[in-house]
């Protein structure tokens, strides 16, 4: 199972997951693409920097 | 269960009733108020109408039952803990006069010795993330200082695995006005208290000897507590700084807090990369018993920004009597504390 | 009862899935989002962080269940209807597609004719105080207007006994920020939006449609409805002025609402002569399901002040909607619905 780039959560992948598809960390919200599914293996997804700040 | 409040017109008292009353395993027997003794409860906690017929009650007519909260102001409770002692076989007390076990800790926070030295040992310090198995057992347990339950509980991991350099944590709290209770003052009055960013009391919080007591796990922490009145009526977002005494990353800290509250129904920590509510917020956990907690590594250099925010009404003070009165019932923990908060508030 | 929702990261959606997950008889099965298909719900509804790892759906996806909640942006569900039809026995519809029986009143208050007018008809109008009997039987139910909930359930029992001079009514209603939903906007702005008493709708509120449509008791009410955003995010308070047709004095006005209201779980009428909550107000009403109804008589006159708060997130809307499911599936109203709201918040 792989681990989140981030806050290294566990990240179980859908059976049915293809490489290229954008998922999420249950834990910390963060977005990354599958780069290929065997092995399991993760990228930062594109992010569009959000305006959040005060 | 038979469940009575002595002191039951205040903030905290009006919600521990309004807990109680939708307790399954709790009944009310009495609420007592010697200033508003024989009104209906509704006239101090008008969220509980239709809900309740119960009119307060005085001291001297408490009745014997199974469980005696205690939500008296500071120093009126160590005072009457003797007479109300035979009341109850379990007395859970919400005010300030049993949380520091040492007499002289509570002499240097509190400006004078304690009125009853001998009874503090025989209280437990009532929050079940770290004292579980003692409050069990207990048949005196103590609830804690709101801002010291926020910050004990956001640094708690770290003083547990001794990572903080020298011990030593600066901490700034954020409160709302609920916390200072429902007695009216020049300072509460609306336009007076309305937006403000106040600092009440920069240094010699008395919640920092609580502090002090219960994060020293390794040996005493070095504390330093300032605390700000700002626009809230529930809430408290405490932000602490740490230097780091070994070399942890983003992904070690996780792993830290995730050790260590894993398992806690109402410990969530909250670090999200996205949205708005990405840090704990008190805003949203006002009538909840969560405390969230959060942090953010400093890249350029050893300091660790610890975050944490609670309901000062709930976690941190009458949902953490609720569930260490679970705790000492051997109930579930949750059981009458499932409201999860609300949003947008 | 397996339910899903159809449009569930607003608001409105948000506070169905709160409820509904922590509901004793309703399993949520599916809910959508088109924009966050894919994502945690938690990422629109922080406040349920820990409650669930449910995810949105996309509308194409959606499985047959037992009751179907739509809670989409006004303008959308008609065009979708026929479409999801068949996926659930029972609808009900958050958004204010379907509150208006008349086509001309539909054209009148939105100004274009409605997408779908045969289907007008099939719809109750969903205020169980209002239309019990037909909800229970219904398949399809439509929720109301927030702020014409409220000044609809303040008025009522006014208007059934035909006690108004005229049957005319001049409403001004006071709401908070979250009623625009969570689409941002210049004026939702916080240095703008902030401390606002802002009158956004002096005449021409669509709600008007739906009070006039529900007030028609004897005979069609003339209706003067106004609106102001004030410094809230949660709720609604009406204060609207009568002229009484019958000398009715403070006494017979109280029996008349007694009548009305006895037997009713969500509305209480709050009308006392001390404390500081005397007349309903709506910021101790978040987060619950009543609507508090209160009045007072101008000595001076015929004029009776009728004034009524509620959350327009619950009885305004999902709480409500929570409401009119209990009834069509024959559980207890209040099932569900048991949180009575927080002071001090």
């Amino acid at each position: 199972m792989p681990k989140c780039l981030e806050c290294d959560a566990e990240i179980t992948l859908k059976a049915d997951v293809e490489a290229g598809e954008i998922i999420d960390c249950p834990d910390c919200g963060t977005e990354f693409e599958v780069r290929s599914v065997d092995p399991p293996t993760l990228d930062h997804a594109p992010q569009e920097e959000e305006d959040w700040g005060e | 269960m038979k469940v009575s409040i002595l002191g039951a017109s205040g903030y905290v008292g009006g919600e521990l009733l309004r807990l109680l009353l939708d307790h399954p395993e709790a009944s009310v027997a009495q609420v007592t108020s010697e200033r508003l003794a024989g009104k209906l409860v509704t006239a101090a906690h008008p969220n509980l109408r239709g809900r309740t017929t119960l009119r307060f009650s005085r001291l001297g007519d408490l009745a014997p039952c199974d469980l005696l909260f205690a939500a008296m102001p500071h120093g009126s409770f160590a005072k009457t803990f003797a007479e109300v002692r035979a009341i109850a076989p379990r007395i859970l007390d919400m005010s300030a006069d049993f949380r520091l076990r040492a007499p002289d800790a509570y002499r240097r926070w509190y400006g004078h010795d304690h009125e009853n030295p001998a009874a503090l040992g025989e209280f437990v310090y009532g929050i079940p993330e770290l004292h579980r198995e003692a409050i069990a057992g207990a048949t005196c347990v103590t609830g804690a200082g709101c801002l010291a339950t926020t910050a004990i509980l956001g640094l708690l991991p770290l003083f547990r695995e001794d990572v903080v350099a020298n011990r030593e944590v600066f901490i700034e709290a954020k409160v709302g006005s609920s916390a200072a209770g429902n007695k009216e003052s020049a300072s509460s009055h609306h336009p007076e208290r309305s937006g403000a960013a106040r600092s009440f009391q920069p240094t010699g919080h008395r919640h920092t000897g609580e502090i002090v007591q219960e994060l020293a796990v390794h040996g005493a922490p070095t504390v330093h507590f300032s605390a700000t009145a700002i626009e809230l009526v529930r809430g408290i977002l405490v932000t602490a700084h740490v230097r780091l005494a070994e070399d942890l990353d983003t992904k070690a800290i996780w792993n830290l807090y995730r050790a260590a509250y894993r398992d806690e129904p109402f410990i969530r920590i909250v670090k999200e990369t996205r949205g708005v509510f990405r840090y704990p917020e008190p805003k949203i956990l006002a009538g909840s018993n969560y405390c969230d907690v959060g942090f953010e590594r400093d890249p350029h250099g050893d300091r660790l920004v610890v975050l944490a925010a609670l309901d000062n009404l709930m976690k941190g003070a009458a949902g953490n009597g609720v569930q260490a009165m679970n705790v000492m019932a051997g109930w579930d923990e949750r059981t009458g504390l499932g409201f999860p908060g609300l949003h947008p508030v």
